[in-house]
């Protein structure tokens, strides 16, 4: 585990944390630890309660016991989506969601770290340095020639990079990002993973992927789901040598 | 005494009474029953009711019959002869008969007899009248009726007729009935131990007239003198009335119970169809009031096509409602709407068109005047539990006809293979189509079934009120609200939503108005999907954001 | 990129002007242009709702107009000249009674319009009729409290209708405790407030009064009937006025019917049922409830005998009833004739003061004639329903009632009398305490 | 890049159109119906300019459903009370100059409370002698309910049909109450007989010209108000909660602030519309709160086209000319065309009129980039949210 130079021991740390759905429990007792700068890969089967601990963290769901903690004081359970996002977690859907009907340069507006008032954004005009910052991102989600286009035009990778890039432009502390890699080319791929890496350091990111090749790329510490609760933590190799992991998920 | 005996007594009793009772001249006793009845024809209506009282005087045989036909109204006379004759209305004509010779005159034309009118004071006493012949009928049910009958109109001359009868009397149903009848005609005797007699024999029955007439002994005119003079008798009568308005109340509450589930299957009825075409399929289908109307319309047809059935037309129109209304509901649904999937609030538009074509249509067709949509005679009335509590047999019926509706529908959706197939294309329409569902037939069908439910319900809607281009309207809005309040694709939270509002309304209304409780019943929807915005019966997790 | 330059100024000058220019074109061309034509017929113009709610009581009377109108024109029409009918549909929306009452006058220049139902509709239209000085032949019976220069109003007031209704079933039934069942709207607010106000001018009491409102097209009638059954077995003699509304009688009188209310027990007396309405209603259970109005079909005279021949002869349809308002709007029509031969002229102005005093028989036998308020002579009925849906006149008033626009009965309305043809009045509501037209003077 | 602030008037063809045709017709029709001799073929009848005055108030209204509905995804089938209750403030205060001038001279009580027996007047309807009072409550009144009814259904995320439902809820029960005679409203007869509006009488042309102005004025007002929220970043984050509401939340909007804001916005635009419309209609009755007519004004969105502001514009105007052409000339059947026109227009103009005529263009001249802004991606109120695994 790497040492976080930030001041909170930990970015995130969940504890005991269940959620039940008509009685079928999706968390059931889930603890996880979140470094600062930490790159995380969390993976499991399917239900095995990967999105719903994304949703617990980003206020979208209460969890019926346990507590989040963000950068160690703040208990994200009493907040909703806005609050969380505002607190400085970023979150990235399995599906790209950008919003179809903007340009690159809206999507990337939209999501630029600043203030969400409501009247704030009726009057807001775009500073020089605004300009600049949104021009960097373009560049390193290489959608410079993009800019102006309608982000419904853009292909499947291109949403996803430029959902990344309104991650980043963001400035969250914490990003948690659903299956990146899904539908990308291997080199798209290998792009990605690079981008995570570059990016963490600065700030934790977990990662959610099934991609086992895009994991061994990402090098870092893999936590496993299973059941709603942690089966396993460690790095690739180590959770791949060991056993319950081979019998519910790899050994398949 | 056996019945044959009594049938011959107690009639005849019954007129050796009244000759002696009543006082009418003499001169006019001398008058024989067919002057009497020559007099009908083009008397006023308050020369009427002594003519009448004349006629029950002559003890005549024919008497009876007589009484019936002008209660009916099925008497008329002969505007040149002044013929008193009876018109039975066949489908070639009136058919008239003499009322003094019985004997048929064939065929008259409509505008050569008029009808001897009656008003309700004469109905009245023509009712009394025939309830004392009817004392001495071979029908247990019809002396019980009889007896009933005379409650509401108590009159010290039926008191010896009234005993008479009940010394024959062997049936204990029909026993307790006279007595409570007798008890009701001596509350008005003079004698104040009597009157007691009387209250106290009124002790224990539960009837809603026995607490009138007990309320009219305690009545004050302008003066504040109580009706009834005598102290011991009043306080009998508060006490029996007071053991009587603690059941009434009581059986308020079952009535009030009663009122609130019968509105709540009407409400399940009109909503059930759309819980399918919205709930299910995700149509805002605004035309979801037309097909109910179709459906009344289908139910209008039917009586026209089988005007000798009425009571059987009801049960054909179900099934040809359901097909109607259905079969309009596929020809939308593959017309117009499968062009929209996907798109709910498009649907509202095109079937906002849609529902706007079918009322000018049904206008056009049937002319914007209301349709009379006859009630059978096995739905008219209502089944009396006691004096107190009477519950509506359209109510009733209309009551098992949702339940059995939303069963049937339950078992379609849960056990059958359409079911089955209609759950997957709603649910992932890909999925099932690659596993070679046929969706485009399974929505039509759908949307046909929703269509066709919405049609049954609007057979079992005309008979509670209009058949009009209009009807549909009235319903649209309460169909959304118990959707939407159930929560959206579950056909028990319909049920229940329907249930719920039923009630809450009706234990509302007393209380507030009618007018208020609607607009508290909206307000309360409104408040409720706050706190649940999907409704009552949502479904959770993850897979309901969609 | 440019950020904040000329965000004030959104046309060039040039493309506006041409825009301008264009706009300006189009606008002219299809907006105006309204040309009168030479009139060589006389215009009568149809305001009743062919469509939406209202449509199923006013369609008839639509009818009823037309088929005037070619009567008319058979006996060659008036002062020379053949009438030809202008025909709108307001379709049930208030304020488009107002916009069609607009049109009619302003585009379509009708000589005298036939309309309205509803006194809502009516209301929208006044303003339009007073303004543009046209004339409104309002046949339905309503609330009163009105007298426009610019309306007759051929249909019962409160006291030719409601009043006598009472009266009846006070003197001749014996009625001492009553139900006011009314939807909630105006028409019976208004009756019965003047309702109570003369019932307790009468000597009942305020616990003998029973007054219930519902929403237009109420349907669950379980609660209240219950409650009149309730209010009924207090020992007295009820009945029940009811001032319900078209579409919630059918659900009314069903349950009535259902949960044993009879007319013997308790009465109905309504002033919203007739004929038409009973067409569309299983009548078997209503048999014996009452109405009043100031015709029924059933009335023996002969010129109601050729009115009912005329009307199936021109509808085709034998099976189709007669009501009040079309005898209103007969009379309506013929005195409107009559006025025109008089004055020689289709001018407003000329024939509203013919129309005072000019007499038309009544369909029912009597006549008809016009008051100097606006409103008319009538016979009041009181009538039982039948099976066959028709009603049997019970009782009928001695001679015709003079309508009277403002009742005696509301403390405020009692000042007021209407005389337009008096010339120290002229005016629709003069005070008879400050000698004065009250309010604007129209 | 079409996004700069400085440009939001530019890419806005349409409007610019559309104003122009407006402000012609505002100064055209005053011309017309005042200058131009009446026996003169270009003489405009004041019944045109009043119906067309109609169109415009009805016009306003639809551009403020089409700010909610087209932007930010909220269909709502309660608009007709926010218009209702503009009107019933503006006819509140036209009640209370009519003074002495009703039927029974009471200068302290409207006519339809005096011959209910009202004693005194109820305190709401106090103030509203003054006009600016009324004025205010042109706005207030619509605001306020619209911020509680929208703050209570945004707050817990009542969304799409739920949404819709409850509110044609919210405007039948207001209907209802407004029917009733004891909310002291005039009941079914509603608010009428108004004589004058800041001292002109209504009756004469030149003030039924001045609301005319008005009208036109208003509507090119709100349609520039409409255009400049749209063209902000916050109109940028009301299509992001229309397309991914969810989406909009993680990135740290207060999704139910921004839809309150444009909600309120909305209603009072639909108040104002109501205001104009009551004293050149000359009533004001409950019939204005019936779903029916909430449902219509979707239509005329829908047929104009949804999500370009103009395009709700022109298709008022164009379904309101229908149905009055429709109800003139086919009075018996005119329904069949009305259904018939929603039915075609959803099924082969799914972004109505105006989406045909751009469609026409694009394909003319296809320059890449050039999709207009607010352009549908998906059609229905539901935000298109994440799909989970």
């Amino acid at each position: 585990m790497s040492v976080g130079i930030h001041i909170p021991t930990n970015m995130l740390y969940l504890d005991n944390v269940t959620v039940s759905f008509d009685g079928f429990k999706a968390l059931n007792a889930l603890s996880l630890v979140v470094a600062p700068g930490e790159l995380r890969a969390i993976i499991g089967p399917n239900g095995a309660g990967k999105t719903t601990m994304m949703d617990v963290i980003t206020g979208k769901l209460r969890p019926d016991s346990g507590t989040v903690f963000f950068r160690d004081t703040v208990d994200l359970t009493q907040f909703d989506e806005a609050d969380v996002a505002n607190l400085g977690i970023g979150r990235k859907f399995q599906k790209p969601t950008v919003i179809e009907s903007l340009t690159v340069e809206q999507n990337l507006d939209l999501a630029m770290a600043g203030n969400r008032g409501v009247f704030k954004t009726l009057f807001f005009k775009q500073s020089a340095e605004q300009y600049e910052r949104i021009s960097e991102i373009v560049s390193l989600i290489g959608l410079k020639e993009k800019r102006g286009d309608i982000a419904g035009s853009l292909s499947h990778g291109q949403k996803q990079w430029l959902e990344i890039g309104m991650l980043i432009i963001q400035e969250p502390e914490l990003l948690l990002v659903d299956e990146p890699a899904a539908g990308m080319t291997d080199q798209e791929t290998e792009l990605t993973a690079q981008l995570l890496k570059d990016i963490s350091g600065e700030r934790s990111v977990v990662v959610v992927e099934h991609d086992m090749e895009f994991i061994k790329a990402l090098d870092c510490h893999v936590t496993v789901l299973h059941e709603g609760h942690q089966l396993a933590e460690g790095s690739l190799s180590h959770v791949q040598q060991d056993e319950r992991v081979i019998e519910v998920y790899l050994g398949r | 005494m056996n019945g044959s005996l009594r049938a011959f007594f107690v009639p005849f009793l019954a007129l050796l009474i009244f000759s002696s009772s009543l006082s009418v001249n003499s001169f006019a006793q001398e008058l024989g029953f067919s002057d009497h009845i020559a007099k009908l024809a083009k008397s006023k209506l308050s020369e009427k009711a002594v003519l009448i009282s004349l006629i029950a005087e002559t003890k005549d045989a024919r008497v009876p019959d007589l009484f019936q036909h002008l209660l009916n109204g099925d008497l008329y006379y002969v505007k040149k002869t002044g013929q008193i004759v009876v018109i039975e209305k066949t489908e070639s004509g009136y058919l008239a008969g003499d009322v003094l010779s019985q004997q048929s005159l064939g065929i008259v034309g409509k505008r050569s007899v008029k009808k001897i009118g009656v008003n309700n004071a004469l109905r009245r006493q023509l009712r009394s009248y025939i309830a004392t012949f009817n004392l001495s009928s071979d029908e247990a049910n019809t002396r019980l009726e009889a007896a009933k009958a005379l409650l509401k109109a108590p009159e010290a001359s039926f008191l010896p007729i009234l005993d008479a009868a009940l010394v024959a009397e062997a049936n204990a149903d029909v026993r307790s009935a006279m007595v409570i009848a007798r008890s009701a005609i001596l509350l008005a005797s003079d004698n104040a131990g009597q009157r007691l007699v009387a209250v106290n024999g009124l002790r224990g029955a539960t009837d809603k007239k026995v607490m009138t007439l007990l309320e009219q002994l305690l009545l004050e005119d302008e003066e504040g003198n109580v009706a009834e003079p005598n102290v011991r008798v009043r306080q009998a009568a508060e006490e029996v009335l007071g053991s009587l308005h603690t059941q009434a109340r009581i059986y308020k509450v079952m009535e009030d119970l009663f009122f609130g589930i019968s509105l709540g299957s009407v409400l399940l009825l009109a909503a059930i169809g759309l819980a399918i075409t919205f709930g299910v399929m995700g149509v805002i289908n605004m035309a979801h009031g037309e097909m109910i109307m179709l459906g009344a319309y289908t139910t209008y047809v039917v009586q026209l096509l089988m005007p000798n059935n009425i009571g059987l037309s009801l049960v054909v129109a179900v099934p040809a409602a359901f097909l109607v209304s259905g079969l309009f509901g596929v020809i939308i649904e593959r017309s117009v709407i499968r062009f929209l999937y996907g798109r709910p609030l498009e649907t509202l538009l095109a079937t906002f068109g849609i529902s706007l074509m079918l009322q000018q249509l049904v206008r056009s067709v049937f002319t914007p005047l209301n349709r009379s949509v006859i009630t059978p005679e096995w739905m008219s009335g209502s089944w009396e539990v006691n004096g107190m509590l009477s519950l509506t047999y359209n109510r009733l019926y209309i009551i098992f006809f949702a339940l059995a509706v939303l069963f049937l529908l339950i078992q379609l959706l849960k056990r059958t293979f359409f079911g089955l197939q209609m759950r997957a294309v709603t649910q992932n329409r890909a999925m099932a189509s690659s596993m070679g569902i046929r969706t485009g037939w399974v929505d039509a069908m759908t949307f046909g079934l929703g269509s066709g439910v919405a049609g049954i319900a609007g057979v079992a809607l005309s008979q509670l009120t209009n058949v009009g281009p209009n009807m549909g309207q009235a319903y649209i809005i309460d169909s959304f609200m118990v959707v939407v309040f159930g929560g959206v694709g579950n056909l028990l939270g319909t049920f229940v939503g329907a249930m719920s509002l039923g009630i809450v309304n009706k234990f509302a209304e007393p209380m507030v108005g009618a007018v208020l409780a609607k607009i508290l019943i909206l307000v309360f929807v409104i408040l409720f999907i706050q706190r649940r915005p999907r409704g009552l019966f949502a479904l959770k997790g993850r897979f309901v954001e969609d | 990129m440019k950020r904040d330059s000329d965000k004030l100024s959104p046309f060039t000058s040039r493309s506006w002007l041409k825009k301008a220019g264009l706009a300006a074109g189009v606008a002219a061309l299809t907006l105006s242009a309204s040309i009168a034509q030479a009139a060589d017929t006389i215009k009568v113009g149809v305001l009743h709702s062919l469509s939406g709610t209202m449509a199923i009581s006013e369609t008839t009377l639509k009818d009823t107009v037309l088929m005037l109108i070619e009567d008319q024109n058979k006996k060659g029409g008036l002062l020379g000249k053949q009438l030809e009918p202008v025909v709108v549909d307001p379709a049930s929306n208030w304020p488009l009674f107002a916009e069609k009452t607009k049109e009619l006058l302003g585009k379509e220049k009708v000589d005298v319009i036939f309309g309205c139902w509803t006194s809502v509709s009516r209301k929208s239209a006044l303003p339009v009729l007073e303004e543009m000085n046209g004339l409104l032949f309002y046949p339905v019976q309503y609330e009163g409290e009105e007298s426009s220069k610019n309306v007759f109003y051929t249909g019962a007031a409160p006291n030719q209708q409601a009043i006598p209704a009472v009266d009846y079933l006070m003197e001749e039934v014996g009625v001492k405790r009553w139900v006011l069942a009314g939807t909630d709207y105006v028409y019976p607010r208004t009756t019965n407030k003047i309702l109570e106000s003369y019932l307790k001018g009468k000597g009942v009491a305020a616990e003998d009064i029973m007054i219930s409102y519902t929403p237009f097209g109420h349907s669950d009638w379980q609660t209240i009937v219950s409650d009149v059954k309730k209010f009924g077995s207090a020992g007295k003699k009820t009945a029940v006025v009811s001032t319900i509304n078209g579409d919630a009688n059918v659900p009314f009188y069903k349950e009535l019917a259902n949960q044993g209310v009879s007319a013997e027990d308790i009465p109905v007396v309504a002033f919203s049922v007739g004929e038409e309405e009973l067409s569309g209603f299983d009548t078997k259970p209503l048999v014996g409830h009452l109405a009043a109005w100031n015709y029924f079909m059933s009335a023996d005279a002969d010129v109601n005998d050729d009115f009912i021949t005329q009307w199936h002869a021109f509808i085709k349809d034998e099976e189709r009833v007669t009501n009040d308002p079309m005898e209103a709007t007969y009379i309506g029509f013929k005195m409107w004739a009559k006025a025109v031969e008089k004055a020689g002229t289709t001018e407003v102005d000329k024939v509203r003061p013919a129309m005072y005093g000019i007499t038309v028989d009544n369909l029912t036998g009597g006549t008809a004639k016009m008051l100097p308020n606006h409103h008319l002579t009538k016979p009041v009925l009181i009538g039982e329903i039948q099976e066959d849906g028709q009603f049997e006149t019970v009782w009928q008033t001695e001679s015709e009632v003079p309508g009277d626009a403002w009742t005696d009965f509301l403390p405020e309305s009692a000042k007021l009398i209407s005389d337009w043809q008096d010339p120290k009045i002229m005016c629709g509501n003069y005070n008879t305490e400050t000698k004065t037209c009250s309010g604007q003077n129209y | 890049m079409n996004t700069s602030q400085g440009h939001w008037w530019r890419s806005d063809k349409g409007g610019q159109w559309l104003i122009t045709v407006i402000a012609v017709v505002t100064v055209i029709v005053p011309v017309l119906n005042l200058v131009v001799p009446e026996d003169s073929v270009f003489h405009l009848s004041t019944y045109a300019v009043s119906l067309l005055g109609k169109y415009l108030c009805y016009a306003l209204l639809a551009l403020a459903v089409d700010l909610i509905w087209g932007y930010a995804g909220i269909l709502s089938l309660g608009h007709g009370a926010f218009f209702a209750l503009g009107g019933y403030a503006i006819g509140m205060y036209m009640m209370r100059q009519i003074g002495e001038r009703g039927v029974y001279g009471n200068a302290d009580l409207p006519d339809f409370m005096v011959f209910l027996n009202w004693g005194e007047l109820p305190w709401y309807w106090l103030g509203f002698d003054n006009f600016s009072f009324a004025l205010l409550m042109v706005l207030v009144a619509p605001a306020i309910l619209a911020f509680v009814f929208g703050w209570l259904a945004f707050r817990s995320r009542v969304t799409g049909v739920y949404f819709s439902i409850i509110s044609q809820a919210l405007t039948y029960a207001l209907m209802l109450a407004f029917f009733r005679n004891d909310m002291g409203f005039g009941g079914n007869n509603g608010l009428t007989d108004f004589k004058d509006l800041l001292g002109y009488s209504l009756q004469l042309d030149s003030t039924k010209n001045a609301l005319f102005v008005c009208s036109g004025l208003a509507l090119i007002g709100g349609y520039i108000l409409c255009r400049y929220v749209v063209s902000s970043k916050l109109g940028r984050v009301l299509v992001s909660i229309r397309d991914a509401e969810s989406r909009t939340r993680f990135v740290g909007y207060r999704v139910e602030h921004y839809k309150l804001f444009v909600f309120v916005l909305s209603a009072m635009l639909a108040g104002v519309a109501g205001a104009l419309y009551v004293p050149q209609v000359g009533i004001i009755n409950p019939g204005e709160f019936s779903p029916i007519n909430s449902i219509e004004i979707i239509i005329w969105v829908a047929v104009g086209g949804r999500g370009y502001l103009f395009g709700a514009v022109i298709g008022a105007v164009l379904v309101n000319y229908g149905k009055t052409y429709f109800t003139g000339a086919f009075p018996e059947i005119w329904l069949f065309f009305l259904g018939g026109l929603f039915v075609v227009s959803t099924l082969f103009l799914p972004k109505g009129v105006v989406g045909l005529v751009k469609r026409r263009s694009m394909k003319r001249a296809d320059e890449g980039g050039a999709k207009p802004e607010g352009q549908i991606e998906t059609d229905d109120g539901t935000s298109a949210e994440e799909v989970s695994p």
